[in-house]
């Protein structure tokens, strides 16, 4: 298979800008800090960037009331939702949500399009693709079982509940409003997780059986591809912030930056993170293009991105000294949200054991 | 008679007269102190017998054995592992009897005021100034990562005396009393929640002349014994297999094979390895000291104590998966101590990421090995012998 | 019409005067030459149209195809890649009529005398003498990583002409005559057995002062020209996926499944991920380039080439049990061109340690990407502003 | 278990005096790199090492002509065989075969220490203890079948032949002479490989069934065990001689080893290093005193040293710049015995997988 562009278009630039733009004056690390301490999300931040940049339904086609545009732009927007660990569910709803819907050929997609529903899909976060589904049952038409560390459910205006089956998966929507979600306290509280009792719910099936399945694992697919790029987001934001911190810090009457071993692990972190901007902007391209190697494309982006965007963030963390260690400095956002994403959507080790399975290179002799 | 039993036969005589059953504890342990039986390689008077420093281990354990109060050691780390070898050192005689004393006991707590925010690694280059008022020196300047300030009674303190001298001239030491006005201690919140440590700021406060410790503008060099202790203190005992880190690792997998796959093996069992040399490492280090061959390596065991830690509490959460997410609880608290190991396999991930930096970067002490253990040159210095206020900053 | 349809129509009207079935393949190559598709970038005269350097990559295609004669590209490497671009560059007009056509049609192979034992990273430090004698200079001194040496008529050679000036500034860049008398060529053996390159010594060789390239004193300028050329060359061409040593392991890992274990599985997956992901990026990077955002990135690139091939060829002997433990042949020969992944796993291993080392070690690579991509500071100089005789050496 | 000393004993510090005072004085660097051109080795080196020194018989019982050392002493030795890289079968010999025919309790082990007869163990040299051994069959009393890359059998006079069968292991004792040993062009020609063809050759049993087992296993579990020590040997020759060389050679008008990236790489070799001596020691103190934490001590040793043994290895050959990339230099002398010694009776993959059964980590959860 032949690469396409690994670069930004112009216009992928220019919606970075009106995202930057938006974020940088909404989106403040004390914003996100406070979230740890209880502070409630700020609505608005969602409502502005669904309605006023239009970005709930970029992925769901014009027809439907969406922007149609494709996950190179999708991924974009989540570099910059990674480089301000905004709280706001473009990717569990606008991404992994809307994915399942549009797989699933459902019009409740159009509810994620017009911005009026957050929907999640109910699994836990560190849910792979192709891994297995928790296990739930229905008895006697109402949902029942619980569900652990469940990503944009806090915040959702609609489930969307897997129940793995024999010949499949039943894929119910449900009401936010018939479900029990009880906030966790979560690592990366600007992505805040909930344990979710859907005992005695009821719902819609909008799938059902090998449909049903593909279209769950549709949604992991493209989450998993695309928080990449939200990781290379992470990861800029650590690079970027860590190298104007030691060009600036002085110790020993040097910019520390100068000191010969710092150089050469900032060349390191370089080295990566311009590995994980073109890991990531394949996967993108090859997601949009629906191309063959999609999934070679993602295990290899997730395995990657994954552990660069944790490396980067605990090297900011490191390179800062003390004042990284500190609440008051940003660093921690960014470090709790690197690691929450890297046991996201399966494990750099997950998808590397997924991708010797797609490039024949088995394990073991048999 | 062996200074064993010596040794041995004070603690067994002073046991016989102060039953620790009967004796509340603040009384027990002054009387342990003027006993010169609260560290032994103390000179007499100030809490010792002049014993060789090894015996001390078993002095510990034997009160323990017999029910003896304890004097909280975790609680006041600064004052016993770094105040009084520095006080000993340095104090004059009156300071000794001031300090040492309820020092030991526990009923003074003490801090440190070293660390600045533009004063990290470069500790010589800080800029808290201290100047001369009649028998009184006047401070002002800002610290930070001071654990248990609010504790404290007492700091040891650093402060510039002279900024016309080079940098590391111009500093004097002072034993700084806490609760005098002028000293406004803010908590320091961390990655973790909690607040371990603590800003100190330091406006107009007066100290007296009395409370300096050593010569005017010799601060540098009794500051250096003071860090030299922290790191001798920092250096690993002698561990079991499995001790720390590894062990919480080793348990979880042990009882979570639902968790367990080939990639978290090679990892977990390339640290298992990595730890277990760093544990033989420890022990044949310690027994190179017993055996009078001592040396800087203390430095390289605390760098590897924490490239292992930092990476075992890393993959733990990978291991824990959809419960890696979680967290134990973001409240802001001001722990007495460290409770690394009990909490929960979040809380030690963020909190290990302190381990290369406190008590000396990483960085700066693969400098010291290098130059100290290994010879090979300093850094080029270009602040070396301009005066303080010529520095850039 | 685009500079492409003028191309293939050069091209075209080429092979249909030239059948290279029926023409030797020196006046071929000659006459590819004058008609200007040599190196269709050059200028008019010296091989080239003045076209767009990108469209060399089809010309060269073209002619392939149409079964044309090589200038045996591999044996002349320096030639091609470092030489004609400096003549290009810094050569006066009578220099590019000499040298050019030769040089690219083969007839004169040529090397690089750089490199000296005390001037390897640090090749501004060169203490070779050039002393001027009339209209010829008198060369002496000891080169060093010279391949091609045993093949070549002239080589690029850059020599000390003033010492007393610093060391940057007192270097001249010359043309030497590999006949000349006092050229000692002895081969180099290294690690693999085999001796790629050479050690040439110079003992008054004469060199006549029309081959001085450029000013004298502006050699170290004109050497990086020519040294910028070669990492341009060593910069990765976009490539398949499992391409190179990747392939090789990989090929390997499933064709014996019997040496097959979890842990070589770990190792290779990783390695598989970051040679995808280096592929993908050298990809993003020539992207970059031709989208004219160029860069010093390409040192990036043969640093993380180096580390993977290192760690590959290295995991590649474990992979092969009891046959990793054999050798091909110790046997010294001088190879004309570089068959790394034509050998056994043994040599590659060996031979990849050569890739962190030549062209720019990894540790300079890094400086010139912490300094030229990162803007961070310099590192400290002592050696810059003496004069060159000046310096401990 | 309480570990016992690390450090070395005055009567081990006079051992590798006079060991190392020995080598020094007859086995140079060139003389090792003169083996890969096909010079034969020099008989007397090990003749001196047997006779003069000794050391044929260090762990034979004084009542069966030997000294009656242990593996403490046996460890010193093969620290300094590792610094000299000296081509000598003291491992093959005097470490494996000994223990071989010592747990057999074969009186041929009285020719080892006469320092008359050099026995080799016949199994491919990556044969890691626990691991399969090559199969061979016998017929009509004589053996048939080759082994691929066996060290120490050029010049051995003996050759003991495990042949595996269903109860355990039949061991051979078979005269050199009975066999065709074809020497291999091997990376490390300072101990170079033979493939063995046994077919048609005769010997004696000397241990059968479960006892010939245990004494195969015997001999590679202290082999794996003291090739620590002498990786230790070649770490050390190369960190200290990478050491003295930063130090010396000037670059950009200073001491190389005065730029912070190569002084926290040599401080961080350092560190290693000392870790290899720990592992190294412990291994060797606890075969000595055949306590029962052998099994996990000689896993650890060979997981850390011969990944570290390499890494030094080749660090020395980075930091040396171009030089070490010559024949001329002997840094690719230690180079090939690292790596060679990495595949020597197990890889470190190969000893952690071990030690995961020996300290109950399972690999899985079945």
């Amino acid at each position: 298979m032949t690469v396409g562009s690994l670069l930004y278009t112009d216009v992928e630039d220019d919606l970075r800008a009106a995202v930057s733009a938006f974020l940088t004056d909404r989106c403040q690390p004390s914003d996100v800090a406070a979230l740890y301490d209880g502070a409630p999300v700020d609505a608005g931040l969602w409502r502005g960037l669904a309605h006023e940049l239009g970005l709930a339904g970029l992925l769901v086609s014009e027809e439907l009331g969406g922007a149609g545009a494709s996950a190179r732009e999708v991924a974009v927007v989540l570099e910059e939702l990674g480089r301000t660990v905004a709280p706001v569910p473009f990717l569990t709803s606008s991404v992994i949500a809307t994915q399942v819907l549009q797989e699933s050929g459902s019009d409740l997609v159009q509810g994620v399009a017009s911005g009026q529903d957050r929907v999640a899909l109910v699994v836990p976060w560190s849910t792979a693709p192709g891994s297995d589904l928790p296990p739930l049952s229905v008895v006697e038409g109402a949902l029942c079982g619980q569900v652990r560390s469940v990503a944009g459910v806090l915040d959702a205006d609609l489930l969307l509940v897997p129940v793995p089956g024999d010949a499949g998966v039943d894929l119910y929507a449900v009401r936010a409003s018939e479900v029990d979600a009880r906030p966790v306290v979560s690592l990366d509280m600007s992505r805040p997780l909930a344990d979710v009792d859907l005992t005695g719910a009821h719902g819609t099936v909008i799938a059902s059986g090998p449909p049903g399945a593909i279209a769950v694992q549709r949604g992991l697919l493209w989450g998993a591809g695309l928080l990449a790029s939200e990781q290379l987001g992470v990861a800029r934001w650590c690079f970027d912030t860590t190298l104007a911190y030691v060009k600036e810090r002085r110790q020993f009457g040097r910019a520390v930056g100068g000191f010969q071993a710092l150089k050469h692990r900032l060349a390191d972190l370089f080295v990566q993170v311009e590995g994980a901007a073109a890991a990531a902007r394949y996967a993108a391209g090859v997601l949009a293009d629906d191309a063959d190697d999609v999934e070679v494309a993602v295990a290899v982006a997730q395995a990657h991105c994954s552990e660069i965007a944790v490396h980067v963030a605990e090297e900011a963390i490191q390179l800062h000294g003390g004042i990284g260690m500190t609440w008051e400095h940003p660093a921690h956002l960014y470090l709790k949200r690197a690691k929450a994403c890297q046991i996201a959507l399966g494990t750099a080790g997950w998808h590397r054991a997924r991708l010797a399975d797609l490039v024949d290179l088995p394990a073991s002799a048999s | 008679m062996t200074a064993q039993d010596e040794m041995r036969r004070r603690v067994a005589d002073f046991l016989a007269v102060h039953d620790p059953r009967s004796t509340p504890a603040l009384e027990w342990l002054q009387a342990r102190y003027d006993s010169g039986l609260a560290w032994v390689h103390f000179p007499l008077g100030h809490g010792g017998l002049g014993l060789p420093r090894p015996l001390q281990g078993e002095v510990d354990e034997l009160f323990a054995a017999a029910g003896g109060h304890d004097n909280r050691p975790r609680v006041n780390m600064i004052g016993l592992g770094m105040a009084a070898p520095t006080i000993l050192a340095f104090g004059t005689e009156a300071q000794k009897k001031r300090f040492l004393r309820p020092l030991w006991t526990g009923e003074e707590i003490w801090c440190q005021l070293f660390s600045e925010p533009g004063a990290g690694s470069d500790l010589a280059a800080l800029g808290t100034r201290a100047v001369r008022d009649g028998d009184e020196w006047v401070v002002n300047g800002q610290k930070v990562w001071t654990s248990a300030a609010q504790n404290a009674q007492w700091a040891i303190l650093v402060a510039r005396t002279d900024p016309d001298r080079r940098k590391h001239a111009g500093i004097t030491y002072f034993l700084c009393p806490m609760a005098q006005p002028g000293v406004d201690v803010r908590p320091l919140r961390q990655i973790t929640g909690e607040a371990e440590f603590n800003e100190v700021f330091l406006t107009d406060v007066r100290i007296s002349d009395e409370w300096r410790l050593g010569e005017e503008g010799n601060g540098w060099r009794i500051a250096n014994t003071t860090l030299n202790n922290e790191r001798l203190a920092i250096g690993g005992r002698p561990a079991p297999r499995e001790d720390g880190m590894i062990g919480i690792v080793a348990r979880n997998w042990r009882e979570h094979p639902e968790h367990r796959t080939p990639d978290l093996h090679h990892q977990l069992m390339a640290l298992w390895v990595e730890a277990e040399v760093a544990r033989l490492t420890s022990i044949r280090l310690a027994q190179k000291l017993a055996a009078g061959q001592p040396g800087p390596e203390g430095s390289a065991m605390k760098l590897t104590f924490a490239r292992i830690s930092q990476a075992l509490s890393g993959l733990e959460l990978e291991l824990n998966g959809a419960d890696g997410l979680r967290y134990g609880d973001w409240t802001m608290t001001q722990p007495e101590e460290l409770h690394f190991l009990a909490k929960d396999a979040s809380y030690r991930y963020l909190r290990a990421k302190g381990n290369s930096i406190e008590g000396g970067t990483s960085e700066i002490l693969k400098n010291v090995v290098s130059e100290r253990v290994l010879g090979l040159p300093a850094e080029p210095r270009f602040d070396k012998d301009l005066p303080w206020k010529e520095l850039e900053r």
